[in-house]
């Protein structure tokens, strides 16, 4: 009688250089990152705008600095990166039937953009109004 | 145990994972929950090849058949040679059978009003035959294997060999194995052993049959003392994919399709299958049964109305007719198929065929409860022979097949098992025999002079030659010769793999002896069957001969090693036999 | 009756704040990241932006954005370490993951009530 | 086209090797051949003592999957000439256990398929049959769970999965496909059972939808789309538990 000797692959820390495909995946749950920057500068942005126009400007100024610009150029690619894979995914995470007609996956898609683009024109309307 | 054989015990053991073995197993389970079952399998049941199964299985259920049409379609595509007494309780059985796996889950395709849809099958001169989609054995046996699941007393033995029967005073004990993962070689003892080996298609070097089919469960029981039925009746399908042989299901000529020779002619109307018409007519035409289309091909060879291709002539299989929709809903894996391994689009496009060998009608001899003249051995699936196939089997019978008798030998091979005494001390020392034979025969030999894959090629080479579809006698006697002398080289293997861990090549060797056997049980009953009946046609005996011949061939083997065939009379109840008349 | 999972309720946070994610930050970055400080478009004046931030349904919309958006984060990004770094003290990860989010949510809550208090 | 391709097979021999190493053979370039074949000619004409697993070679049975190129694959449908001039890297399907050459160990699948209850699950638990009476499923109630019901079981997905790869208690992608397969469908009446079993750790949650698993699929089952819609079902249930307590359900 033998022993079973399995050999054990392991997955290397860099699994996810190896193949487009995985990389592209690990970019887009890094925009998680992001996500979370921008939430932080939004309170910032609303904490200023509380205390006061001068406390705003100063805001506005800081916004500008090279730095924070960079990171915002940054951020806008990853949330567009998340934008974009999330409603490539979302037909496939749900399945949506209308009158017992399961809903084609480029309606939903479409849809979402849609979505995207009334709610983008709100807040542009509601903020420079 | 001595001799360090591991030893396993049960009260059924079923050789087979594939429809027949797992419809045994819950058939068991559910007949008394007490009884210790396990199944052994060389592959992992759900890559069994019932698996690859397209086209459908019969079952009487639309308001206008009847199981008499069923029995008669059946015992006429037999060439009378089925035993009626077993087609019936076969015809009787299968609906409910059928339903049975509906209830476990088979997503069998449906009319709109929600039952059970059916489709026009070769030979059938009633729409009865249920399917799902064009995989209708990956979901019957998927639905098989996930339903055996529930069943905790159902024990698996995956991936493990079988390579003997231990015998002991015309009784069987059980088995012995090698699991391929470990190499380890050990002795499973049961009260009552059910062979569900399936077929042995690998004999020949064109077919439709997968790596596994090597026929392992027939020449286990041949070995054992079991003789063998009706062996010289091998199907030919008459649709397979030149080179790889893949089968284009039945059911594409049910739906409509056509077979063109050359010249873009429906060639059938030339061999007394009927008129062509447009739409599909039921035993008509392409609707006949397979012996007889198999068959003419050959004319159309011979006629030189036939194509070439690098893999020899082929005719053409029209689809296009039948439009992109009903091919995506009906016969979506045939344009799958031919998209992949011809890159062809059957939509657009013709699709070449040629004959391939397909099934085997033959197989361990059984009663109408699959029990074998051995104690306590049963055998049920396509490695069986009850038989309701006789001389040719009819499209989408086989599938019902599996699960009646798989059923029905589970069950009987339960109450012999609730009665059985204990295992016998002798069969340790026959099963430490064959652990010897194993490792030193065949892991421990070392280098051989001659090769495993030479050798098949040879054994399947001399087949085609001899056991095609049209036979003489003389062809079979020279094959009969050259597979003797194929015996004598196979005792030349060596192997060059000694490890024990998936042993890949130690395998073939064990199928490769296998195989040699039932090949050369299939020449023998060739040879003494001088007549043409359904699948098995003689050149030199042309006409079918009732006087002589309207009886089973048992191949028996010596204890010498040579074979001997006996006459086993057919079983006829209500249909006395007649001329086998299709499309008129 | 199903056992009761956090898992679940945190996943359904997670998508909603995804979903959120999706539909506003693209906008909400290009305006307040760059457009703003950077001059492309002039800034909103400081009293129309007060009036719309301490307007009640904006900030009740805030906090659910922000909350929502910051669970979506810390879920993703916890498991981004798993995956991506192989980091096997996963509990340590899970607490500072989801502590950083709920860290960030008390502070969302404080902000917006100071910022409505303040007009 | 050349008349020949290499093929480099990853080669284990658990009795003497302590890791895999190469091994290189040429085989004939055809243009119907695929990487089977190759590895066929190899096993009957080159070197018997390759081992791997085979059997329909029409892609359905799911036994000869490997990783070809990086990218899991049922090499019986996977073309050489797609791979020319080669050569063509061939190893067992990742994230298993190796046996022995291309053979990768799958026990831990077929121990945990049986754990999500892939079978009709009904209240009135008939074991055998009433004659005549089938269970009535429209042809649109079939085509609600066709798609998982398309599994062969053949492991590239669980090879494509980077999550299984990291953490092999993860029930993976198939396993959930088949357990939405019988959600689905109309006859069963299983969900809660199952629920039970999936909404645990080690259930869906681990997926992170890398979407690796559908793209893998050779019988596009789609399973990543099964385990978002089933972690979006568990989540349901337990909103409704939580606003409906005491089972009101
Ligand atoms: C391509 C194709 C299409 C078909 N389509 C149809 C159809 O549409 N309708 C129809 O009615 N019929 C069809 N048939 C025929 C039918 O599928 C088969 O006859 C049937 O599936 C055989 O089932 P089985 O259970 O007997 O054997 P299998 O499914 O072949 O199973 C054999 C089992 O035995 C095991 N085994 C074998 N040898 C050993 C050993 N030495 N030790 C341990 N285990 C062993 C294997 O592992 C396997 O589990 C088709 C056949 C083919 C080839
Ligand atoms: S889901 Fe697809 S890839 Fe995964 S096992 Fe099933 S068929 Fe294979
Ligand atoms: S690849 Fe793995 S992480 Fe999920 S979506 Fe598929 S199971
Ligand atoms: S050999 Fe069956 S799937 Fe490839």
């Amino acid at each position: 009688m033998t022993d079973l000797r399995l050999y054990r692959p392991r997955v290397s820390t860099w699994w996810w250089t190896r193949k487009r495909t995985y990389f592209v995946f690990v970019m887009r749950e890094l925009s998680s990152i992001f996500v979370a920057w921008f939430v932080v500068y939004l309170l910032l942005f609303v904490y200023a705008v509380g205390r006061g126009e001068a406390a705003y400007q100063r805001f506005l100024d800081w916004a500008s600095s090279p730095w924070v610009t960079v990171l915002n150029v940054v951020a806008l690619v990853f949330v567009l990166l998340h934008t974009v894979t999330w409603f490539n995914l979302t037909p496939q995470a749900m399945a949506v039937h209308v009158m017992g007609q399961k809903v084609p996956a480029w309606h939903i898609v479409a849809g979402q953009y849609t979505g995207l683009v009334v709610v983008s024109g709100f807040v542009f309307w509601l903020v420079t109004r | 145990m001595s001799d360090g054989v591991m030893r396993a015990a049960h009260d059924v053991l079923i050789v087979g994972g594939g429809g027949a073995g797992l419809r045994a197993a819950i058939a068991i389970a559910e007949t008394d929950p007490r009884l210790d079952v396990a199944v052994i399998s060389k592959v992992y049941p759900m890559r069994s090849h019932t698996v690859s199964a397209e086209g459908g299985a019969a079952g009487v259920i639309a308001d206008d058949d009847s199981l008499d049409e069923h029995c008669y379609d059946t015992v006429s595509g037999s060439d009378w040679l089925g035993d009626q007494d077993a087609i019936e309780a076969f015809v009787r059985e299968a609906p409910e059978e059928l339903l049975q796996l509906e209830h476990w889950g088979c997503p069998w395709s449906r009319r709109p009003d929600g039952r059970i849809a059916v489709r026009a099958f070769g030979g059938m001169k009633k729409m009865r035959t249920w399917f799902a989609a064009d995989k209708t054995g990956f979901h019957m046996l998927h639905a098989l294997f996930q339903t055996s699941l529930k069943y905790n007393e159902v024990r698996r033995y995956d991936e493990e060999f079988v390579t003997r029967l231990l015998v002991d005073d015309g009784r069987v004990h059980g088995v012995v194995a090698i699991g391929l993962m470990t190499g380890r070689i050990q002795a499973v003892t049961a009260k009552a052993v059910v062979l569900c080996t399936g077929g042995c298609g690998k004999v020949f070097p064109f077919t439709t049959n997968a790596n596994i089919n090597t026929g392992d469960g027939m020449a286990l029981a041949y070995r054992a003392g079991a003789p063998l039925k009706d062996m010289e009746f091998v199907q030919y399908h008459p649709t397979g994919l030149p080179f790889t042989g893949i089968l284009i299901t039945e059911a594409a000529r049910a739906e409509g399709g056509w077979l063109l020779n050359k010249d873009g002619y429906r060639y059938l109307q030339d061999y007394d299958l009927g008129k062509p018409s447009p739409t599909p007519e039921l035993r008509s035409m392409e609707l006949g049964p397979r012996d007889r289309l198999s068959q003419a091909f050959v004319h159309e060879v011979e006629k030189g109305r036939t194509a070439d291709s690098p893999y020899g002539p082929i005719v053409h299989l029209d689809l296009r007719h039948l439009g992109e929709k009903l091919i995506d809903t009906k016969l979506p894996f045939v344009r799958e198929l031919c998209l992949k391994y011809e890159r062809i689009d059957p939509v657009h496009e013709l699709v070449p065929v040629r004959p391939v060998v397909h099934y085997m009608m033959g197989g361990v001899h059984t009663d109408i409860d699959g029990a074998t003249p051995l104690g306590g051995l049963y055998a049920a699936g396509e490695t069986a022979c009850v038989s309701i196939n006789g001389a040719n089997r009819l499209g989408s019978n086989s599938l019902p097949e599996l699960l009646v008798f798989g059923s029905r030998a589970g069950r009987a091979a339960a109450e012999y098992a609730s009665a059985a005494g204990s295992t016998p001390a002798v069969v340790e020392a026959q099963a430490a025999d064959e652990v010897r034979r194993l490792e030193r025969d065949l892991l421990g030999k070392g280098p051989g002079t001659e090769s495993i894959a030479a050798i098949r090629d040879d054994m399947q080479a001399t087949m085609e030659e001899a056991a095609g579809i049209f036979r003489t006698g003389p062809a079979m006697a020279k094959g009969a010769d050259t597979l003797a002398e194929l015996q004598e080289r196979v005792g030349n293997v060596g192997l060059a793999d000694m490890s024990r861990s998936f042993n890949t090549e130690l395998l073939a060797a064990l199928e490769l002896a296998n195989m040699l056997d039932i090949s050369e049980c299939i020449l023998e009953a060739g040879m003494q069957r001088e007549e043409s009946r359904g699948a098995h046609q003689r050149t030199d005996f042309p006409a079918r001969d009732d006087e002589r011949f309207l009886t089973h061939l048992l191949v028996h083997r010596n204890p010498d090693g040579t074979s001997q065939v006996e006459h086993f009379p057919v079983t006829i109840t209500r249909w006395p036999p007649g001329e086998r008349v299709y499309g008129r | 009756m199903t056992r009761r999972r956090v898992e679940p309720l945190v996943w359904l946070m997670f998508s909603a704040g995804g979903v959120l994610a999706a539909v506003f930050l693209p906008i909400l970055v290009l305006l307040f990241g760059l457009a703003f400080p950077l001059g492309w478009l002039d800034p909103p004046d400081h009293e129309h932006l007060l009036a719309v931030i301490s307007h009640p349904v904006t900030l009740v919309v805030l906090l659910g954005l922000f909350v929502l958006m910051l669970v979506h984060s810390a879920h993703r990004f916890r498991y981004t370490l798993y995956d991506g770094l192989q980091i096997k003290a996963q509990r340590t990860v899970a607490v500072l993951c989801y502590g950083a989010a709920i860290v960030g949510s008390v502070a969302t809550l404080a902000v917006l009530w100071s910022a409505a208090q303040a007009s | 086209m050349a008349d020949s391709i290499r093929l480099r097979v990853s080669r284990y021999r658990p009795d003497t090797d302590s890791e895999p190493r190469w091994q290189e053979y040429d085989v004939p370039l055809r243009k119907e051949w695929t990487v089977l074949d190759g590895l066929n000619h190899v096993k009957n004409e080159v070197d018997t003592t390759l081992s791997f697993r085979w059997s329909c070679r029409m892609g359905i049975c799911g036994s000869c999957g490997m990783n070809v190129d990086g990218e899991p694959k049922l090499t019986c449908g996977t073309f050489l000439s797609d791979y020319a001039p080669g050569p063509v890297m061939i190893e067992p399907l990742a994230n298993f256990p190796v046996v022995r050459d291309l053979v990768v160990d799958l026990s831990d699948f077929m121990e945990k398929l049986p754990r999500v209850k892939p079978w009709i699950i009904r209240e009135d638990d008939h074991r055998t049959v009433e004659p005549d009476v089938e269970y009535l499923q429209t042809p649109e109630e079939l085509d609600a769970y066709k798609q998982f019901s398309m599994c062969i079981n053949c492991m590239l997905c669980y090879a494509a999965c980077p999550v299984y790869g990291l953490d092999p208690e993860f029930i993976g992608p198939a396993a959930v496909a088949l357990a939405e397969r019988y959600d689905l469908d109309s006859r069963d009446q299983g969900n809660r059972e199952r629920l039970d079993v999936l909404i645990e750790h080690d259930g869906v949650w681990g997926c992170t939808f890398v979407g690796e698993c559908t793209r893998v699929c050779p019988e596009h089952v789609d399973p990543a789309s099964a385990i978002q819609r089933y972690k979006l079902k568990a989540a349901m249930e337990t909103v409704k538990a939580l606003l409906l307590p005491r089972g009101a359900r």
